[in-house]
């Protein structure tokens, strides 16, 4: 009975997630028509995927922000100056690339500390403290880099960006995903009849793992009939996989949602609000550590332009993914399939030579779309 | 001229596949107060609310007929023109905005030119506000000014204010007094006299039995029966609404009282936008173990400082010492004070109790999650156990845990608010108006956990307005006037009148 | 103030970019030997501020502005404010319209994306060619577009060249430019022979994707500013030029120039430009491109260092 | 009774504004110190008051978007948008300059209107409503003006930005604003007196209406001084003085407060929450036609990039006077305290050839400085 209802609601949260796969369909199916096929090519594929992977991380850690009832607008300077950082330290200081890795990381972590700092206890409103972070982290970078563009970084630190994985690793991991999550599938069975509880049908596992393994395989094809899996969308995968399962089965993705419902009962309950909203923004400035490595690997130089309007374009994918504004809900899967759907309209209307002032209307309409789509067909009124 | 003023026919409303309202009547005749009855959940917010047009027409079935004729009202500007007002079981005020502009919320009074008649405006606020018994308000000042009880009088006039055929009162005095809810019974008669309907909505059975002319009662969305108030008696109202019988509303067990274990000294809470004003001054008490203390007191009396002040939960200056066991604890936050074994269950349950979109069962749990995460990962399986067993052990109707909680009736979100904050086994238990919008069923069974949470030696402090309930279940009673300790009863031959005279003594005379 | 010591307010279009800020330090040093002192202002690519900064340079009583104008055509009001003030305004390097400027000393925008394009030409004389524009909401972007037009435009009516695509690239940024050629090579089947890029940091972002396709050094591709990793990767064979504009010698021209004006001297000019007002005094000085044969041409100017390109 | 509280809680907002006044004028002195005594000339002054003009147009109108608890981001790209327009109507159609200003100011209130419709009667979060404007419309600028700037203008537009109201105008209008300041306090004590409720000492008003008066002397003074009030500042302190009525005392203006306050409530009480707000976005539609037509007669030109990030500059303005993120609370007055703070930044900065991206780091960090002592001292906690 119990799971009965609790199947029930998973599917219209897969459905709205279904709304979004559709959405892309549609978008892809448009612009391979379009482009006479050239859109839906493992080359374009594997092209689109690595350039929605920046703003993907940014995603990523905004979704857990604005599921906090938070904002950060910093987070496009940010990026731009941690990657400028990179490339410095890897230019100028000829650090190992694990040294600079971690040292720009670490200062990642640190900024974001320091801007959870003013949010959780200092009670600045974050859309503050972020255009705060805005001005004063782009004005770091021109002086750093004194404005010129930092070039060209060791060929280590481009692989980082423009590397893919051997073909096979890229199955072996897959082939590791795979057996993972036949193992969990049945140990949690395995869990719910020790404990008296329901358990579903095998068939229904079964097919639910037959799915995964197909869609598993067909992205594996797909990338390895280019050049294999892309380092930034690996890194992308595994931030989406760990992140996935700290929202829904650690302490601390599990408070951050009640934070985003209710910060004042969430406290009265004991919860140390304060220290969760501060890892929340420690862990923002590590994804901008990530996608400012990713930015300056890809380009292979640091730029001081680097990430502009970036927080724009990482707070559009959180919302058209499901987001909540209001805080308390969202998934980190619906953000990057909104990253992808953003990615996906640039990526085909540049290859179809759109006029950059249509990609503009085209972009905008698209979004307000999308959101439209999305409040009217949500069940919450 | 129609026989009755409101005639319900029929009425179904569903929400996502589930009828809170299954096919109710409720007919009203003009001049009358019908009293609306039934357990928590049973629908009865809701079947007002399709009457008032919080749910438009076409979002339910069934028909109404308004003085004769049928009323399709797309919106509560239709209902009110139509002479319907209705006062929220929530509160519906604008924090910001004054107490008369409150008031006038969505009937301005205009001078020529389109400016507002402010002087209009407070002279008439200042009048209603008399009329529902405060007349020393400040009507120029914002609404977040004031506590529970004030603002709901102020509701109370905002609604006055609208010149009503039927008034519906949803639950007005569950955070009103005695002598306030006298008050608004003596304003419901006026307003029958002048020919003004009510229906009236609440769990405070005696109210209804004083003032209402007939009683519906409704369970589960149904109709149980309707009938005149003079055939009725209290418990039968009890037995249509529950099903069964309650005998003694407070089912008092003898339970043995140990040593003092806890011990407030000198709790001083300082206002926080006038830190010259105490609003709880030097208070000292102590606790036993395995002992209900009751904190009674008018509203206002700073009760609600006083406990989140132990608690850890007083958002301006405070100071004290408190001693747990003989140590002296340093509680600078709610987390200091659950990880110590205090736990509070707040007096607003809607802002300080419940995560509104989260599910009931990680409601439950969210005070306690470290416990279920042994790794890294919280182990699910014994998480949804535990919820499973708490929402067995304490009764609470839901279908699954893992519906939001927002979907509950009142009540039954009160005892999953209570069911976390006893998850972490905590030695004191602090309760802020634990049966505040409760139905008589389910409040029972809140006495009954509180005297097995007792008997199996938790200590227990309880905030309540309502002195029967006070003197029910508590073992020993404190009373609090303007922030100020004003008595310390061992709950024998204590009566009602004992406790409202100790709560206003050195109360200068009103006037 | 006096006339020996003048003082010179110096209002930059955006000196995030690497070349400005070498404009900015050649200037400083020319007027500083010349006795004069130097108030620096950059607008960041904003027509709004630039104008503020005039403003204020105007309220602190300096001699003459010498104004790298973001736009070109927005500052007619603002120097009108100058004049009445009595200060001599110069528009360096690109000439301010319909405003009334004492003088103007140039290396001109629509001539260096002729260069851009007749360097691309001279190695791919024929082809499919992209072009790749800077920020769309910059008018100089446009200038340079229609001077890469100049030259473009005959050889695609005689059919030698077929643009395969054409963008622009939000904000200068490389990044965009990256994605833009990605998706362009996508397009295409890589079948690219020269991108017309408008400027270095640009043409970095396209280098870096025509690289992941082993395109690099294949590809004709033009630049400008002859930014370090430029010039760089014009020795590398990468990028096929970049246009440099010997900044030490504008910017010492310009400087002398607005000291003699100060000065009530009578400067000399080679030019006479008509900005939609008045024919403007003009000092036009070449562009030059850079191509791997004349590198070491940096080098003797002072540019950079042998080191310096080496990457040392 | 009911006023001497009133009086109280007047003192503290007032005090709230103090604050604000009290950091102007440490600002103030300090770069007046620093650049000489040049900051504070009557010419600076003018030039102060013109440069925060634009954005002060823009936070007046966004103060009430998000006092009703929304937010606008479109604005910047509105306000290009709608100034190239002015600049194309003028330019290439040669329409009479009133004809211009009435098309334009009435675009911009249809865009206000289209906005105001999807946040409103859509649902479309009002992040989402913006962010697809901000996109949209600057796209539409580029096509419109084809990317390139569209000047000269006519030398009547260019007054709109440039002009000066004559020395007898000017002291006429201060002079009319006087008398109507006396009228109406002593209109004001009538109608209390009337209506039997407290009337405050006569001492009390009149010392007040000195000082008011002072105060729109010394302004005066300061710009005839140099050339007379520039009409985009006449332009401003008429919407301060319209804007501020509208807010406390009309029925339009206390709803936008009730629905930033407690939304269901308000729509519960029978107030037509959608109408209001779709009319607060309206205002903002014609505060950016204002701040557009501003900004083309300034640059005597329309340019393509006008506006970009004058969403933020608003935004910021808005916050540091005082209005809450979360709706409910703010003033007109406060907001353009806010823009006039931003813009002293600027003009001092630029004035002591501060490096520019030390003008971010400095920007940024007062920004958050001052909301961070707005927190700390308020008496919200
Ligand atoms: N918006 C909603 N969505 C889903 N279910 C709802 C909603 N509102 C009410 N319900 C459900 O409808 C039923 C009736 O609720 P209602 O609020 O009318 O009860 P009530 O009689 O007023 O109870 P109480 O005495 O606690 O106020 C309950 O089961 C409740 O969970
Ligand atoms: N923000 C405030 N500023 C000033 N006074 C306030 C404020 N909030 C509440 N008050 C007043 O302080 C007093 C204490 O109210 P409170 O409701 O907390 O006390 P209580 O004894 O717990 O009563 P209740 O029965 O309502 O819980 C009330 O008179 C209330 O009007
Ligand atoms: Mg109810
Ligand atoms: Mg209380």
């Amino acid at each position: 009975m119990i799971f009965a209802f609790k199947r029930l609601k998973d599917v219209f949260s897969r459905y709205k997630i279904l709304t979004l796969l559709l959405a892309i369909s549609v978008i892809w199916g448009l612009f391979t028509y379009m482009t006479g096929g050239d859109f839906l090519t493992p080359r374009n594929f594997s092209n689109l995927l690595r350039q929605m992977a920046i703003t993907g991380m940014l995603a990523a850690g905004m979704v857990f922000v604005i599921i906090a009832g938070e904002i950060d607008l910093s987070v496009g300077s940010l990026l731009g100056l941690l990657g400028g950082i990179a490339a410095i330290l890897d230019l100028r200081f000829h650090l190992p690339i694990v040294v600079t890795l971690m040292l720009v990381i670490g200062l990642g972590g640190l900024i974001g500390l320091a801007n959870g700092y003013w949010v959780a206890y200092q009670r600045v409103p974050s859309f503050i403290v972020g255009l705060a972070g805005l001005m004063a982290f782009r004005g770091i970078l021109l002086g750093v880099t004194d404005g010129s563009t930092v070039a060209p970084v060791s060929g280590a630190l481009v692989l980082v960006g423009q590397g893919y994985l051997p073909f096979l690793v890229g199955k072996g991991l897959a082939g590791v995903l795979f057996v993972l999550l036949v193992w969990t599938t049945f140990r949690s069975r395995k869990r719910h009849r020790a404990l008296l509880l329901h358990v579903p049908p095998l068939w229904q596992d079964l097919t639910k793992l037959v799915g995964t393994g197909a869609i598993i395989a067909g992205f594996i094809t797909m990338f390895d009939a280019y050049r294999g899996v892309p380092i930034p969308v690996l890194i992308l995968l595994l931030i989406l996989g760990l992140f996935s399962i700290m929202a829904n089965r650690t302490v601390f993705g599990r408070r951050i949602y009640a934070i985003g419902g209710n910060l004042e009962a969430t406290r009265l309950s004991g919860v140390n609000v304060q220290q969760v909203k501060l890892l929340i923004f420690v862990l923002m400035g590590v994804m901008c550590a990530f996608a400012g490595i990713t930015t300056t690997a890809r380009l292979a130089a640091g730029s001081p332009s680097a990430g502009s309007l970036g927080e724009l374009d990482a707070i559009a994918s959180c919302i058209i993914g499901g987001t909540s504004m209001r805080g308390g809900s969202g998934t980190v899967f619906g953000a990057l399939i909104g990253a992808l759907i953003m990615a996906s309209l640039d990526n085909g209307m540049s290859m179809l030579d759109v006029d950059n002032f249509w990609q503009m209307i085209v972009k905008g309409a698209i979004l307000l779309l999308a959101v439209w789509l999305d409040v009217t067909t949500g069940s919450k009124r | 001229m129609a026989e009755y003023l409101l005639e319900m026919r029929g009425i179904v409303k569903e929400f996502s596949g589930v009828k809170a309202v299954d096919g109710i009547d409720l007919k009203v005749r003009r001049g009358e107060v019908m009293a609306l009855c039934g357990e928590n959940g049973a629908g009865k917010s809701t079947l007002v609310k399709v009457l008032s047009a919080v749910y438009p027409y076409g979002t339910w079935d069934g028909t109404i007929l308004w003085e004769g004729r049928e009323l399709k009202a797309s919106s509560i500007r239709d209902t009110e023109r139509a002479g319907i007002v209705i006062i929220h079981q929530e509160l519906m005020l604008v924090p910001q905005l004054s107490v008369a502009e409150n008031i006038f919320l969505g009937h301005e009074p205009t001078l020529p030119g389109g400016l507002i008649d402010f002087e209009t405006m407070y002279s008439r606020a200042a009048q209603l506000m008399a009329e529902v018994g405060m007349p020393q308000i400040k009507t120029a000042l914002p609404v977040s000014y004031f506590g529970g009880g004030q603002q709901q009088l102020i509701e109370i006039a905002k609604a006055l204010n609208k010149n009503a055929k039927l008034l519906i009162l949803d639950e007005p005095s569950s955070s009103l007094t005695k002598s306030e809810i006298d008050g608004l019974l003596r304003l419901i008669d006026g307003l029958r006299a002048k020919g003004t309907a009510c229906v009236y909505i609440s769990h405070k059975l005696e109210e209804v039995a004083a003032i209402a002319d007939r009683v519906t009662v409704i369970r589960d969305g149904t109709l149980v029966g309707t009938a005149p108030m003079a055939d009725l008696s209290v418990d039968e109202i009890i037995r249509m609404m529950v099903g069964r019988e309650i005998k003694n509303l407070y089912p008092r067990e003898p339970h043995p009282v140990g040593d003092v274990i806890f011990e407030a000294r000198g709790i001083t809470c300082y206002d926080i936008d006038n830190p010259a004003h105490k609003r709880v001054d030097n208070v000292s008490f102590t606790l036993r173990h395995g002992e209900i203390l009751g904190i009674a007191g008018l509203i206002g009396a700073g009760r609600t400082e006083l406990v989140s002040a132990l608690f850890g939960a007083y958002p301006g200056r405070s100071e004290g010492e408190i001693r747990l066991d003989g140590e002296v604890l340093r509680i600078s936050s709610p987390r200091a004070a659950v990880a110590k074994g205090i736990c509070m269950v707040p007096e607003d349950r809607k802002h300080h109790g419940i995560v509104p979109q989260m599910a009931i069962g990680h409601n439950i749990t969210l005070s306690t999650l470290p416990r279920f995460a042994p790794s890294l990962l919280i182990n699910e399986e014994v998480e949804l156990q535990a919820m499973l067993e708490e929402i067995r052990r304490l009764g609470i109707k839901a279908g699954s845990p893992a519906l939001p909680i927002s979907s509950l009736s009142g009540g039954n979100q009160q005892k999953a608010v209570i069911s976390k904050m006893l998850m972490p086994l905590p030695r004191i238990l602090i309760l802020d108006e634990p049966t505040r919008g409760v139905d008589v069923g389910a409040k029972y069974e809140i006495y009954k956990l509180m005297f097995e949470l007792a008997r199996q030696g938790m200590s227990i402090i309880m905030v309540s307005s309502e002195l029967p309930e006070i003197l029910g279940i508590s073992d020993r009673v404190l009373v609090m006037g303007e922030g100020q300790l004003r008595g310390d009863f061992i709950n024998e031959s204590l009566t009602q009148e004992k406790i409202l005279a100790a709560a206003i003594t050195q109360l200068p005379l009103a006037g | 103030a006096d006339q020996a010591h003048p003082k010179i307010g110096f209002s930059i279009d955006d000196l995030r970019l690497e070349r400005w800020a070498r404009d900015r330090d050649y200037f400083i040093e020319a007027a500083k030997t010349l006795g004069a002192t130097v108030d620096v202002q950059s607008a960041d690519a904003n027509e709004q501020r630039q104008i503020s900064q005039i403003e204020n340079l105007i309220s602190k009583k300096v001699d003459a502005i010498v104004i790298v104008p973001f736009n070109s055509k927005v500052l007619t009001n603002v120097i009108a404010e100058a004049k009445k003030a009595n200060i001599k305004v110069v528009s360096y390097d690109r000439l301010i319209l319909n405003a009334d400027v004492d003088a103007y000393i140039s290396f001109d925008n629509e001539r260096v994306g002729e260069i851009q394009a007749q360097g691309v030409v001279k190695v791919k004389p024929k082809g499919n060619y992209y072009l790749l524009g800077g920020a769309p909401t910059d008018n100089n972007a446009k200038l340079l577009r229609n001077g890469q037009l100049k030259v473009l435009q005959p050889l695609i009516d005689k059919g030698d060249i077929k643009v395969v695509g054409s963008q622009w690239v939000k904000e200068w940024n490389p990044t965009e430019a990256l994605q833009i050629v990605e998706n362009a090579l996508t397009a295409n089947d890589n079948k690219i022979d020269a991108i017309v890029a408008s400027n270095d940091a640009t043409a970095g972002g396209a280098i870096q994707a025509l690289s992941a396709q082993g395109l690099a050094g294949k590809v004709a591709i033009s630049g400008q500013d002859a930014d370090l990793a430029a010039i760089q990767r014009v020795n590398a064979g990468t990028q096929t030029l970049s246009v440099y504009k010997p900044l030490k010698l504008i910017a010492s021209e310009a400087a002398k120039l607005s000291v003699q004006l100060v000065r009530g001297e009578k400067p000399t000019y080679n030019n006479k430009l008509d900005n939609g007002m008045k024919p403007v005094d003009s000092l036009l000085l070449t562009p030059t491109p850079i191509t791997k044969e004349n590198v070491s041409l940096l080098i003797k100017d002072g540019f950079f260092t042998q080191q310096q390109i080496d990457g040392k």
